[in-house]
């Protein structure tokens, strides 16, 4: 086991680049430079990758609803709409930065910030392509999961901070919802880990190459019986952690006005959103690699045949972002179609239901593990 | 039991439960105050501009008061200002959902003081406005409804068939809200050519579109989770509070206006059994509660078409307005007439002194006497039921402060 | 039962605070001046009794009013001296409808409240009282619910004279 | 944008930034939820599939007036209400727009006479950007008001200094 942050400073991405821009740099350039502008330069990437989730995700979400309610959603700016996250995104930029009278000043500024560092903290963990990566953390399904958990800090924050009834209530849901389901969701995640016996991301992608193709992803019941459920388990458990219809009681519109973003305005505002966007794809992300054979994918294979690297590397990004936004399609599908729970029934399914099923899977996939899958000619 | 003074001293609450004796201790040192929060006057869920002051305890809501008057447009005022015929756009205006029946309510009234009768065919086409506004209305109220409970979809669905609506009441009277449609002593003008086929193709879709509806909302598990034994109005407790239409229906009362003071061509219907008047049963819960209410709302809407489907079978050609003088006089007397609107009774109250202006015009509105129930079903739900409970009783703000 | 019916048997049961009634009638040919009266027959209730009528309706088992549909007020003219007190009521069980009025001056125009008897009438109340200016006495929250709370004036009374501005909106 | 802000004289820089700046918000306008009286079932209408405002990027109505940038005042405005309003107004984040959408929010429409607390027009108490006659008015109408909106947003500087008029 290594250190997550220890193993980002080690053997990640920026080291790679730390190592290219040594052979770069021109010699008038001080040493100390080089270090600086590799983490610069990663920070830079995870912007850049957050936020075109972030924008796509929104791009997505108006479409998405738009064409489920029968209407086209935005079609004025650029082909279908999709200049509409850059005019929303440099209008927000243009706002007005507003801070209530009331609101406890330092707490409102810093809780977006917050937000938005927990979800790079957690974009670290995440490989764009096997060899394409900020950490390779070995441990980075727990990264992911602590890093992500922590938005609710910043979200209780601003809720408290903002000085607002509504925000307060929101700020209280989200905590309350976040603890109830980090807990199944921790759980779930138990069974595919078993399986994979990694908790390393791309070594569980790993795991699921193969000669049977599609065939061998996690999720088959043929692999392990109790990963359906567990997958089901954990896309419900998603769900409330990204605070998604049905589970969207931290923001419930109808209820709480906005929730816990009540009184945020502009860019700072729009960093929650940036937040909500990227765990969504991140969990959906981290669903794929552990039930949906993460890198593998037909697309994958074929690119494996010409045995050019970077052919491979590029199909694998494309295949596990597809995934991801596959997975973001399915939540905005659900969240235009479902009704809101309410939150003592989301408490009731989360400790009452959820859970127990959670250790269930967890015994009988480990069980599973124990006395069948050695048996399995199609597993080894 | 435990009963912990709150901060603000005024109300003593009492803890449900036996609580362990360590705790009982612990509980009286707690002072917890509860919280007052505001909902509206703007606020997605009060359905315009009302205000709710809640009292809160947590995600348990302890106390509500709601506040009027935000759309006070002085209606009565207006009423007794104005000539009989020019107060008849203003009563688009209350409830402006269900314009055609507000038009309807006040000629009935004036109709009666003055006695006139109305020729067969303006009764129909009457009839069949009524009963379509009466669909819009209810695809209005389900639809903001699915709204308050989360569901945004089908409030744009239902939204769909309404603009097809819109579009039949725009061919028969040139607008698309406020109709001024229906006139003291018959209709405005006939039908245009072809209108009344379109209504059929219209409610030929409309069953088709209304099973979705059920479907897609009305049994989805979430949602009868969330209104089911959610703000139970007992069958005493509506009657007192003189709840009217699909809130009191949903209590299970057996009361339609259209049936037991039959109206117009009413008569005429019921005694041909043409439709039936659906009551809440507490199918999914406790009767009296949000999905009956809804549930009486959604059926009446397939009621609704039975009705047109009837009168669009027995209409004949015939004038469609009686003769009336340009400048009404009525003669003195006052009049009560109660119609059932989408939301209730609505009744108005008319007073003549044979003039050309209204002594008096009052407006029963059947949203203003529903709303007032929610003081006592509020207390002791939660934040989310309290919204949905608030959703269930279909108001029009326009109409409860008029 | 039809509006005889009920008369009297409203006056059989002695119903409180019943002084008499008034029903439509066709112009006399002869008076030029008699226009007639139209419309619906009601019947007259002292307004000290009104309460109490309104219980004996409620809970006779042949007249069942069980439902107030509207309480509300009418003021017939500036020169006039009364207001009334119109209420309509409902009996589901017999499906038939009364109309009472009570006179009340308005040099005092005073009251109690029906809350007691029909809870509707809490907000009906509260509206007639804001806009005539009548007082209910015993009413549980007797504030202001359509006009604002420091709203002048009583706005349905015909003298009323509309206000110039309020809260430095002008109103012209 | 507090620094930036109208300081810079007018040249082909400038201008080209300020349209591109000016283009982002008219193409995200959002206006907030919130419906007065009839005119608010026809905005409701424009939200929904027939007319769909969201095709101009103006569809993601707000709760919340922190994140709205237009308010569409549609219906009557009374006194009781008038101060809610301003209030709402002053929450808005500039920059800002309002619409008055029908006769009422435009100057007291059918309750002009005779309404003792509607106030006269919404004007009185906010600025307005665009007026929107009908009672009420389409929801062609309103998209026409948008469109203006848009036309007027478009002429307007962000970082240039304000054209000096004669």
């Amino acid at each position: 086991m290594v250190d997550p942050v220890l193993s980002l400073a080690a053997e990640s991405q920026t080291s790679q680049i730390n190592d290219w821009l040594w052979t770069v740099k021109p010699d008038f350039v001080p040493g100390w430079a080089v270090p600086l502008t590799a983490v610069l330069l990663a920070v830079g990437i995870a912007i850049a990758i957050v936020s075109m989730v972030t924008m796509a995700g929104t791009w997505l979400e108006r479409k998405v609803s738009g064409h489920i309610q029968c209407r086209y959603g935005p079609m004025r700016v650029g082909w279908h709409g999709w200049l509409q996250p850059i005019a929303d995104g440099v209008k927000l930029l243009l706002k007005e930065d507003m801070v209530p009278t009331g609101a406890d000043r330092p707490l409102f500024l810093l809780a977006p910030a917050l937000v938005l560092a927990s979800i790079f903290g957690a974009m670290v963990a995440f490989p764009l392509a096997p060899d394409f990566y900020f950490a390779d953390v070995d441990l980075g399904i727990f990264m992911i999961l602590a890093m992500t958990s922590t938005t609710t800090i910043g979200v209780v924050m601003a809720g408290w901070a903002s000085n607002s009834k509504w925000s307060l209530y929101g700020a209280m849901r989200e905590a309350a919802q976040v603890i109830a389901y980090e807990v199944p969701l921790g759980i779930a995640l138990l069974v595919p880990v078993m399986v994979a016996g990694e908790f390393n991301l791309i070594e569980v992608s790993n795991g699921q190459a193969g000669g049977m193709g599609v065939f061998r992803w996690y999720i088959w019941p043929w692999m392990n019986p109790f990963m359906l459920p567990a997958f089901v388990l954990f896309f419900v458990a998603i769900l409330a952690e990204t605070k998604r219809a049905p589970f969207d009681l931290p923001e419930a519109e109808s209820e709480l006005v906005a929730g816990f973003m009540t009184e945020y305005s502009g860019i700072r505002w729009s960093f929650f959103f940036m937040e909500e966007y990227a765990a969504m794809f991140l969990y959906c992300v981290v669903g794929s690699f552990f039930f949906f054979g993460g890198f593998e994918s037909p697309l994958t294979s074929l690119a494996r045949l010409t045995d050019v690297h970077v052919l491979v590397q590029v199909a694998a990004a494309v295949t596990i972002v597809t995934k991801g936004f596959a997975g973001l399609f399915l939540m905005m599908w659900l969240r235009w179609t479902l009704p809101r729970v309410r939150i003592d029934q989301v408490m009731t399914m989360g400790y009452k239901y959820l859970t127990p099923i959670a250790l269930a899977c967890v015994l009988g996939g480990g069980a599973w593990e124990v006395a069948v899958s050695p048996h399995l000619p199609w597993v080894n | 039991m435990t009963s912990t003074e709150t901060q603000a001293g005024s109300i003593t609450r009492t803890e449900g439960g036996v609580l362990p004796t360590g705790e009982r201790e612990f509980m009286l040192d707690v002072k917890t105050s509860d919280l007052e929060i505001n909902m509206g006057p703007q606020h997605p869920a009060t359905h315009g501009v009302m205000r709710i002051l809640c009292r809160a305890d947590g995600e348990l809501c302890t106390g509500a008061q709601p506040h009027l008057g935000y759309l006070h447009r002085c209606a009565e005022k207006i009423g007794e200002s104005v000539e009989w015929l020019q107060y008849l756009p203003y009563t688009d205006r209350y409830d402006y959902l269900a314009a055609m029946n507000n038009n309807l309510g006040y000629s009935m009234a004036v109709e009666k003081l003055m006695g006139i009768e109305i020729p067969r065919r303006a009764l129909m086409i009457r009839t069949i406005c009524a009963e379509l506004n009466r669909i819009g209305s209810h695809l209005i109220a389900f639809g903001t409804y699915g709204l308050d409970i989360g569901a945004f979809t089908p409030f744009l669905y239902m939204f769909r068939e309404r603009e097809w609506m819109m579009a039949l009441f725009e061919k028969i009277c040139g607008a698309r809200l406020t109709y001024s449609y229906i006139r003291i002593g018959g209709v405005f003008n006939d039908a245009p050519p072809g209108w009344l086929s379109e209504v059929e193709r219209f409610c030929d879709t409309f069953d088709v579109k209304w099973q979705e509806y059920v479907d897609l909302l009305m049994v989805n598990h979430i949602f009868v989770k969330r209104t089911a034994n959610v703000g139970v109005i007992p069958k005493d407790m509506a009657i007192d509070f003189g709840l009217t239409g699909p809130m009191l229906r949903g209590s299970g009362v057996d009361w339609d206006l259209r049936r037991d003071e039959p109206y117009e061509l009413y008569d005429e219907i019921c005694r041909e059994g043409v439709f039936e008047i659906p009551l809440g049963s507490g199918e999914r819960g406790t009767l009296g509660d949000c999905w009956d209410r809804v549930y009486v709302r959604v059926m009446e809407m397939r009621e609704a078409i039975k009705i047109v489907r009837w009168c669009l079978d027995n209409i004949e050609p015939g004038p469609v307005i009686a003769d009336i003088p340009k400048t009404l006089k009525i003669p003195p007397g006052e009049a009560y007439v109660g119609i059932e609107n989408p939301r209730g009774e609505l009744g108005h109250y008319v007073v003549s002194d044979g003039g050309k202006v209204a002594t008096r015009v009052r407006v029963r509105a059947p949203s203003f006497v529903n709303l007032a129930v929610l003081e006592a079903i509020m207390p002791g739900t939660l934040l989310a039921d309290a919204i949905a409970i608030i959703g269930s009783t279909d108001i029009v703000v326009g109409e409860t402060d008029r | 039962m039809d509006f005889r019916g009920i008369y009297d048997r409203l006056r059989a049961i002695r119903a409180p605070g019943l002084t008499g009634c008034d029903e439509p009638r066709r112009p006399n040919p002869e008076d030029k001046k008699d226009k007639g009266r139209f419309g619906d027959p009601f019947v007259l209730v002292e307004p000290a009794w009104l309460p109490a009528f309104l219980e004996v309706a409620r809970d006779d088992e042949r007249l069942r009013f069980e439902m107030l549909i509207d309480i509300s007020a009418t003021d017939p003219s500036a020169e006039d001296e009364h207001l009334w007190v119109n209420v309509q009521l409902l009996s589901l069980t017999y499906k038939h409808r009364l109309a009472v009025k009570c006179l009340l001056p308005k040099a005092a125009p005073v009251l109690p409240s029906s809350v007691d008897v029909h809870r509707t009438c809490q907000w009906h109340e509260r509206e007639c009282a804001e806009m005539y200016g009548i007082t209910f006495e015993g009413h549980p929250d007797p504030r202001n619910i359509l006009l604002p709370e420091d709203w002048v004036g009583y706005p349905l009374r015909k003298d009323y004279v509309f206000p110039e501005e309020y809260h430095g909106i002008s109103c012209k | 944008m507090g620094l930036l802000e109208k300081q810079f004289e007018e040249n082909v820089l400038t201008t080209r930034v300020d349209w591109l700046l000016n283009w982002c918000r008219l193409s995200s306008i959002w206006p907030m939820t919130f419906g007065l009286a009839c005119c608010a079932i026809e905005m409701m209408a424009v939200g929904c599939a027939h007319h769909d405002i969201d095709r101009f990027g103006a569809g993601a109505f707000r709760a919340s007036p922190r994140q709205a940038d237009l308010m569409i005042v549609a219906g009557t405005v009374n006194f009781k209400m008038a101060e809610r309003i301003k209030r709402l107004y002053d929450q808005m984040p500039a920059p800002k727009y309002a619409i008055a959408m029908g006769a009422c929010a435009t100057g007291g429409g059918p309750y002009y006479k005779y309404g003792y607390t509607v106030v006269k027009g919404v004007d009185r108490v906010i600025p307005v950007d665009v007026y929107i006659a009908g009672c009420p008015p389409r929801p062609e109408a309103l998209l026409e008001g948008l469109m203006k909106l848009q036309e007027k947003i478009q002429g307007s500087s962000v970082i240039r200094k304000p054209a000096r008029t004669a």
